[in-house]
């Protein structure tokens, strides 16, 4: 990821001036050869020049603003189909899936924490420019640009829903997963979004043999169930649902009316489309008052226990640092709990540094995961609360549509309903294009799924 | 809650406007804390005074691109680079900094530390990839160079080099190969955090530069 | 398309084709992508294990060569070999790299026939029979608040589980124990230099008075002290204690007061040498451990001539350590520690008057806090404070250049003062038949009455004796006052009046205090001889006996047995 | 109908394909180690291992440690050097420290600037009753003169940037000086004037020249009035006259313990009873780094025994090369011998003096 998350230029500097210090022997000249030897150079092949990003940072504009275009107004499932191949080989095979909006959190988050960090323009744009656009268009940035979605759009092949009840419990994932992000990337300690990215291997063609295999194993899930990354894990995923429930402009199945022909019903891979919905029956309704009254008080119990359990948890959470890890090997061999030597603390060793120091480093970073984890864990809590009361609440629906926080705008559905047929022949026709193309035209636009 | 808590569409409307203004908001906000800190950061002179720009503006000052790079004096050559890295052959490859070098001619990055005999023989050499070359300058000293498309980084040779001769062998990551991952697999794995970002404009520590 | 079927099965037999067509794509592709993913898995598996093979072979044949030098075919074959060897790991990887773009390719190649065929072969939009709605949301309902709520569990699960691992604790935590000895204990050992109140005063009768070095008889032990120190020995119950130092370490020694054992040797830090003004150099007759430890039978406290104060419990974990910094000394620090309760009491007199350096301070025994300290407008002394019950309240007496300075010692407020003495003060004050008695080198012996208050200089002193020790603290035992020389003269006077009863030349040089057992006295001379003596109505010698190496500590006495520290060795004495 | 059962059926294989797929990605997930716990999983092939060659037979080691280490309190030190009445000089940071063998500070000598190497001179003065010191320490570049008080006495002229002095002696008018950066002994009298150069590469004089690979080289005079220099290149210990010909050479590669290993050693050498005719035996005590070993080898020059090993001078006695450059860099000990035949190596990573003398029977 090009110039992804500075360390400030004087963290670095100061590193240079330690090894300085830290050099000990001096400056000693090279004999003087009398066959007039030359010394060579040591070759300083250069990295790939920041411009590059900047590119990619327009590039991701344009796409998100096409985007936007084809599910809002063209209405193209084809177009958007394509699209999504072309983000899928630009921003994944070519910029081997790095810059990454999804990654982008971590480093947001870090530069709040770490004094020394301040996120890359760019960074920032990716982060950002998702957002803005989903908050306007809906989640047009999931539908055709980001390329995680687009390899397990791509790969779906003979979609099954999933029961809603099942996709309400497995999404509770994605904010434990986001929640931990935040968690590891604020203490410092690591991006396990992009440890664990499971795409990214193959954008790059290679990589650690367990990351392909988790990766392979996400797409055969892929083919027969929608976006399994997206809908049950994606941490980016979670914010942008949210803000794609206030977008202000948003996909809907049919271009005017609902005619209720129940054609839609299942042509959703992601399960988006919500079916009208009747009123509750009288004893229903009553029992679902108290239960809704119920949970609104079980809601700041949830998120202290969550808080909690978060707190009692950070010693664990608090291995994933690297200096808690050597601190407690040290501690370990110091105490003679286990024999010989790591790597780590033979180098830990070799820099003389008192270890009482690394301890208070180490005790240090605990408690920093004790915070945070009863901050976390509340988090938790409360998406467990918000999510019991958002399924013991509902509101009376008359047509079939698309669900905002959960619609991709992958632009699937548009093909089932009569209405967008009857509006693209007024189209068609206007263009005066005979009924027999037209029709190829529909057929061959069943595709993409 | 159906029917009567339902807003009047107007109103729902208003909220939702509400709340957009509310998220853009907060989306400014954040955006405008991200980049604000940048010029905490060039009034600390943090950035200013790194000394690695000096007279160009803010922005690169600043926001220079930063690139993956080990330190080579808190390296241990323990192998992990040849290893963990994202890539089939590591991005990361042992180097010889010749102004450091002393030409030795029993050289312990090349020999192994018991030769059987002081000549070029597979079965003296250290490197198992066989990627150090040995050429006779004039007596009694030699070059040793570094093949790269036959280094995998795996630092024996800099382990060599270090304890008994001038340590002018060390692994410096490659950038024409680096991905430059957000999170680089090697320093996850790295044990004495030895990686550390620097300034794409100056993206190797190799150690005459900092010896002089 | 739905819609209008009629269009469908207008072009469906054009569909067929494209769909069949489309079909064998895909077939083709999967079957191509997985016989390049069956060879790429062989290969990696085959290569590693080949690899290592060789990679061990050339190992031992590398190992060979050593024992078999010149041996010409095997260098050949180790050469051969390390070449394979070196090909196949690059082969590899290239091998590797290709099969991936391939694998992708035909990957790629599949979907798109799958997503052909799939979007050729229309399904029509499934209807199933619509079910009761109302009941499916109510059940719908339910299910969702199961699932979340089962997600809880699993949550709260997962958590429970990686919160169980033991937590490595980085700093252990030792149960300090804060508790103080009886006035009884401390009567029953010799927890200072010079005993239970820093009299010389043994609670014991039963001491031996004859002892022979050379037969051994009534010598119980004899263990040599790692370092020198000019320090007394310390006892507690079957413990005894000892400091000695060199420029490199400053240690505490704890012996086995039955075997003598050396049962563990504590260090404190030495001082650094890292800024040269600090450097220090003592003097012979002081050395780096002159002061003597003091315990509380709980934990042993000793201070070094570099101002070191350390802490150890009796299993020899240090409990804590305090640097004071330097003492500015002529001739290096000598006061020796004292204890009230559970505080450490450190006189830290330093320099002249006019550097108002001199303070006194009182650290919390068992964590090393400080608990009070008062400054003191005195000079470098080389005395050890006592600390007296007089008449219900506990004074704390010191002694020192010009001033003796008597302190509550629960809170360091000064009690008295009396500005009576001069020169270099070592001998250590005293208190005896309701006097304090206190030394000006070589001028005179005072004797002032403790129950003032402000300066006593000119209202409080009782009498005058115009003979003072220089180095020798004095000992009393109740009625009469002995003072005893560097050169070996010991005077005897009545302590009411001063009056002196009598006098005698000992014959020896002395360093170390004497000190009163029962209605013996007990001297031990530098030469290392301990004169045995009777005081009434004469001095009346009882033993004279030679331990034949020099001694500068005052000897420790404890039930039935005398502790002395030689120059090397720590003798137990016994019957 | 029988499409809906073929549906079920789908259904029930994908179902049971994915929770496949599952338990899978769980496994690879749990396996899948970020941290380099599991270490690099090269080959042994890849392991750079002294072990074997660091231990020494035991009955090949003459001596023992005789004392408690002496702790110099620097944070570098460069150099040692004993007087005739066996006070220690230890050079290090920009000062001279002086302790008598039991560690105790004797004297400081404040320096203007880091030192490279030092010796100590004992002058008998006229009436010789009195003796007084002259302590030679040598600076990067230059030379500095101090009495036995740390009075400066003479500061001699600089030999400009290329040099690196690492090295001096002295015989009575002569001081010696090794120049690691010009690669050349320079020959001083006593006043500071230089009055030859000597060990530059000569054909007809078949002098090699000095190949000196890092700022290691040692020298020193030996009662037979030849001067010893090291040419750590080639392995050699070289005896030079005062004129600066080349009489005869010792000393050959290996890293057994006969001979010097690595690519440059011996670093540093001392002689025993050096310049003291007091049971001395002119043999030499040679100091190694990289494997850092101390060892005797007789006038001659043939291997006599072995004063202490890696496992001897690292605590613990765990044979391990350093790790980190900084380590390494340092590891080059200098020894010292007094007149009663006691060794004295300066573990310049510590910063500590170990004292070995023989063992009085070594069998």
């Amino acid at each position: 990821m090009t110039n992804f998350r500075h360390i400030t230029v004087t963290v670095v500097f100061v590193l240079i001036l330690c090894s300085i210090g830290s050099a000990g022997a001096i400056r000693f000249p090279p004999p003087e050869f009398e066959s007039g030897y030359e010394l060579p150079d040591t070759t300083v092949p250069n990295p790939r020049p920041g411009i590059y990003d900047y590119i990619d940072t327009i590039v991701l504009v344009l796409a998100l603003g096409l985007s936007s275009y084809l599910v809002l107004k063209k209405r193209s499932r084809k177009a958007i189909f394509a699209l999504t191949v072309f983000s899928l080989i630009y921003f994944g095979f070519y910029r081997r899936g790095c810059v990454c909006s999804i990654g982008a959190i971590q480093n947001i988050v870090l530069s709040f924490f770490d004094p020394g960090y301040a996120v890359p323009f760019v960074v920032l744009l990716f982060f950002l420019l998702p957002l803005v656009f989903t908050v306007f268009f809906g989640r047009t940035f999931c539908a055709a640009v980001c390329p995680l979605g687009a390899i397990q759009d791509v790969v779906l092949l003979r979609p099954f829903s999933v029961p809603s009840w099942l996709e309400n419990g497995l999404r509770l994932l994605a904010y434990v997963y986001l929640g931990a992000a935040v968690l590891f990337a604020a203490t410092g300690s690591a991006f396990i979004i992009c440890r664990y990215d499971p795409f990214v291997s193959f954008f790059r063609l290679s990589g650690n043999v367990n990351v392909l295999i988790l990766g392979v194993c996400f797409l055969i899930v892929g083919m027969f169930i929608g976006r399994p990354y997206c809908r049950f894990f994606c941490p980016y995923g979670v914010i942008l649902r949210q803000l794609s429930r206030i977008s202000k402009w948003r996909v809907t199945i049919t271009p005017d009316e609902c005619i209720k022909c129940r054609l839609c019903e299942d042509s959703c891979p992601f399960g988006a489309v919500k079916k009208p919905v009747e009123q509750w029956p009288a004893k229903e309704y009553d029992r679902s008052k108290k239960r809704l009254a119920l949970l609104i008080v079980l809601l700041p119990i949830l998120i202290f226990f969550g808080g909690w359990a978060g707190y009692g948890l950070r010693t664990t959470t608090a291995k994933v640092h690297a200096t808690v890890r050597l601190a407690e090997r040290v501690r370990l061999e110091e105490t003679g709990k286990v024999e010989g030597t790591t790597d780590a603390s033979d180098a830990f060793r070799s820099t003389g540094t008192e270890t009482s120091e690394l301890y208070d480093d180490a005790s240090n970073i605990r408690a920093r995961f004790g915070l945070g984890g009863w901050i976390f864990g509340g988090f938790v809590g409360f998406v467990i609360g918000m999510k019991l009361i958002g399924v013991s609440i509902w509101r009376k629906r008359t047509d079939y549509e698309a669900d905002r926080a959960s619609c991709l705008a992958c632009g699937r559905c548009f093909e089932y309903c009569p209405r967008e047929h009857l509006r693209r022949k007024k189209d068609s026709t206007s263009q005066n294009i005979t009924a027999e193309e037209s029709d190829k035209a529909e057929f061959k636009s069943g595709g993409g799924r | 809650m159906a029917e009567k808590s339902k807003p009047s569409p107007d109103r729902r409307q208003f909220l939702a406007e509400a709340f957009r203004y509310a998220a853009l908001g907060t989306l400014g906000v954040i955006g405008g804390a991200a980049f604000a800190k940048r010029y905490r950061m060039v009034q600390d002179g943090k950035c200013v005074d790194s000394g690695l720009c000096k007279e160009c503006g803010l922005f690169e000052k600043c926001y220079k691109p930063q690139v993956w790079q080990i330190d080579p004096y808190k390296c241990i050559a323990c192998g992990n680079c040849a290893t963990y890295c994202v890539l089939e052959e590591s991005a990361v490859k042992c180097v010889q900094v010749y102004p450091v070098c002393g030409y030795c001619k029993i050289c312990f990055g090349f020999f192994e530390p018991e030769p059987h005999d002081i000549n070029e023989g597979a079965e003296n050499q250290l490197c198992p990839t066989g990627a150090i070359k040995r050429t006779y300058i004039e007596d009694p000293y030699y070059e040793y160079t570094i093949d790269e498309s036959l280094c995998i980084g795996c630092g024996k040779c800099v382990k060599g080099c270090n304890t008994f001769g001038n340590g002018s062998f060390f692994l410096q990551v490659r950038h024409d190969r680096c991905l430059n991952c957000n999170e680089c697999a090697i320093a996850a794995a790295c044990p004495s955090g030895a990686f550390v970002r620097v300034p794409a404009d100056r993206p190797y520590l190799l150690k005459e530069v900092e010896h002089a | 398309m739905t819609v209008n079927s009629d269009s469908t099965s207008r072009i469906s037999g054009a569909a067929n084709q494209w769909y069949a067509s489309a079909v064998s794509t895909a077939i083709v592709g999967a079957v191509f992508s997985l016989i390049i993913l069956v060879l790429l898995v062989s290969n990696f598996i085959r290569s590693s294990v080949i690899q290592a093979q060789r990679e061990q072979e050339l190992i031992n044949q590398k190992v060979e060569i050593q024992n078999r030098p010149g041996d010409e075919q095997l260098l050949e074959r180790i050469r051969r070999l390390d070449l394979q060897y070196r090909q196949n790991l690059f082969r590899n990887l290239d091998f590797m790299r290709k099969g991936a773009y391939l694998l992708l390719g035909s990957v790629v190649i599949t979907l798109i026939g799958f997503k052909g065929a799939s979007s050729l072969k229309k399904r029509m939009p499934t209807l199933q029979p619509a079910a009761d709605r109302l009941t499916e949301q109510v059940c719908d309902a339910k299910f969702s608040r199961l699932a979340v709520t089962a997600g809880i569990v699993v949550l709260g699960f997962g958590a429970l589980l990686l919160a169980v691992r033991p937590e490595i604790a980085f700093f252990e935590t030792i149960q300090l124990d804060t508790s103080i000895p009886s006035p009884e204990q401390i009567s029953k050992n010799w927890p200072r230099f010079r005993g239970p109140e820093g009299l010389g005063i043994s609670a014991y009768t039963n001491v031996p008075d004859h002892w022979d070095v050379k037969t051994g008889e009534g010598i119980l032990w004899k263990t040599e002290v790692p370092l020198a120190g000019m320090n007394s020995p310390v006892v507690w119950e079957d413990r005894v204690f000892l400091s000695g130092g060199d420029p490199n370490s400053l240690e505490v020694y704890c012996f086995d007061a039955f075997d003598g054992r050396l049962l563990w040797t504590g260090s404190v830090g030495r001082l650094s040498m890292r800024n040269d003004n600090e450097s220090l150099d003592v003097m012979e007759d002081t050395g780096y451990a002159a002061p003597t430890v003091a315990t509380d039978g709980r934990r042993i406290y000793a201070i070094f001539a570099t101002g070191v104060v350390g802490s150890f419990d009796f299993d020899g974990n240090k409990i804590w350590e305090k640097d004071l910094g330097m003492p500015d000394n002529m001739y290096g620090y000598a006061c020796s520690l004292a204890m009230f309760e559970n505080l450490l009491l450190i006189q830290n007199d330093q320099g002249y008057v006019e550097d108002e350096k001199s303070v006194f301070i009182a650290l919390e025994s068992f964590s090393g806090r400080t608990i009070w300290q008062a400054k003191r407008p005195v000079a470098s002394s080389w005395t050890s404070p006592i600390v007296a019950q007089i008449d219900g309240r506990y004074q704390l007496i010191t002694c020192s250049n010009p001033l003796v300075i008597a302190y509550n010692p629960a809170d360091g407020t000064e009690l008295w003062r009396a500005d009576c003495l001069g020169a270099d003060v070592a001998p250590s004050p005293i208190y005896a038949n309701g006097l304090v008695f206190v030394i000006e080198p070589h001028m005179n012996t005072l004797a002032i009455r403790p129950d003032g208050s402000g300066d006593v200089t000119e209202t409080h002193i009782a009498y005058k004796i115009d003979f003072a020790p220089d180095i020798c603290s004095p000992v009393s035992n109740g009625e009469m006052l002995f003072l005893l020389s560097t050169d070996g003269l010991l005077c005897c006077y009545k302590t009411e009046d001063g009056t002196k009863l009598w006098e005698k030349e000992m014959g020896e040089y002395f360093q170390s205090s004497p000190s009163v057992v029962g209605d013996k006295l007990y001297l031990l001379s530098e030469e290392g001889v301990m004169f045995i003596a009777e005081v009434e109505p004469e001095y009346k010698e009882v033993a004279k006996i030679a331990l034949g190496e020099k001694c500068f500590a005052s000897p420790a006495f404890a039930d039935g047995r005398i502790y002395i520290r030689g120059r090397k060795n720590l003798y137990c004495i016994g019957n | 109908m029988d499409r809906r059962l073929g549906a079920t059926d789908i259904r029930v294989f994908v179902g049971i394909l994915i929770g496949l797929v599952i338990v899978i990605a769980v496994v690879a997930v749990i396996r899948l180690d970020t941290t380099g716990e599991k270490g690099s999983g090269l080959g042994t092939d890849f392991e750079y291992n002294l072990e074997q060659l660091g231990k020494i037979d035991p009955n090949l080691i003459l001596f023992e440690e005789s004392a408690k280490p002496i702790d110099t309190g620097f944070e570098t030190t460069h150099a040692i050097s004993i007087d005739s009445h066996g006070a220690i000089y230890v050079a290090g940071d920009k000062v001279v420290r002086v302790f008598n063998d039991g560690g105790k500070l004797l004297n400081t000598i404040e320096l203007p600037e880091a030192p490279m190497a030092l010796t100590v001179e004992t002058i008998a003065s006229e009436d010789s009753k009195s003796e007084n010191l002259k302590i030679y320490v040598a600076m990067k570049d230059h030379v500095e003169i101090y009495n036995g008080d740390g009075k400066s006495l003479a500061s001699w002229k600089s030999l400009g940037d290329k040099a690196i002095l690492t090295s001096i002696a002295v015989s009575e008018n002569n001081v010696f000086i090794a120049d690691a950066g010009n690669r050349i002994v320079w020959c001083y009298d006593t006043t500071g004037k230089i009055i030859n150069r000597i060990g530059r590469k000569e054909e007809d004089r078949n002098i090699p020249g000095f190949v000196i690979p890092s700022p290691y080289f040692d020298l020193a005079v030996g009662r037979d009035g030849l001067l010893r220099v090291v040419n750590p290149g080639i392995h050699h210990i070289e005896a030079y006259t005062f004129e600066g010909d080349l009489e005869f050479a010792w000393g050959e590669f290996s890293t057994g313990v006969k001979g010097f290993c690595g690519c440059c050693n011996p670093v540093n050498f001392a002689i025993l009873g050096g310049p003291d005719p007091a049971g001395a035996d002119d043999s030499f005590v040679t100091c190694e780094k990289g494997l850092t070993r101390v060892k005797i080898y007789d006038p001659e020059g043939s291997f006599v025994g072995v004063v202490a090993g890696p496992e001897q001078l690292v605590e613990g006695g765990k044979v391990e090369t350093c790790d980190t450059p900084e380590e390494c860099h340092l590891g080059g000990f200098d020894v010292a011998v007094d007149s009663a035949g006691r060794v004295f190596v300066l573990d310049t990573i510590k910063n500590i003096v170990r004292i070995f003398s023989r063992i009085e029977d070594p069998s």
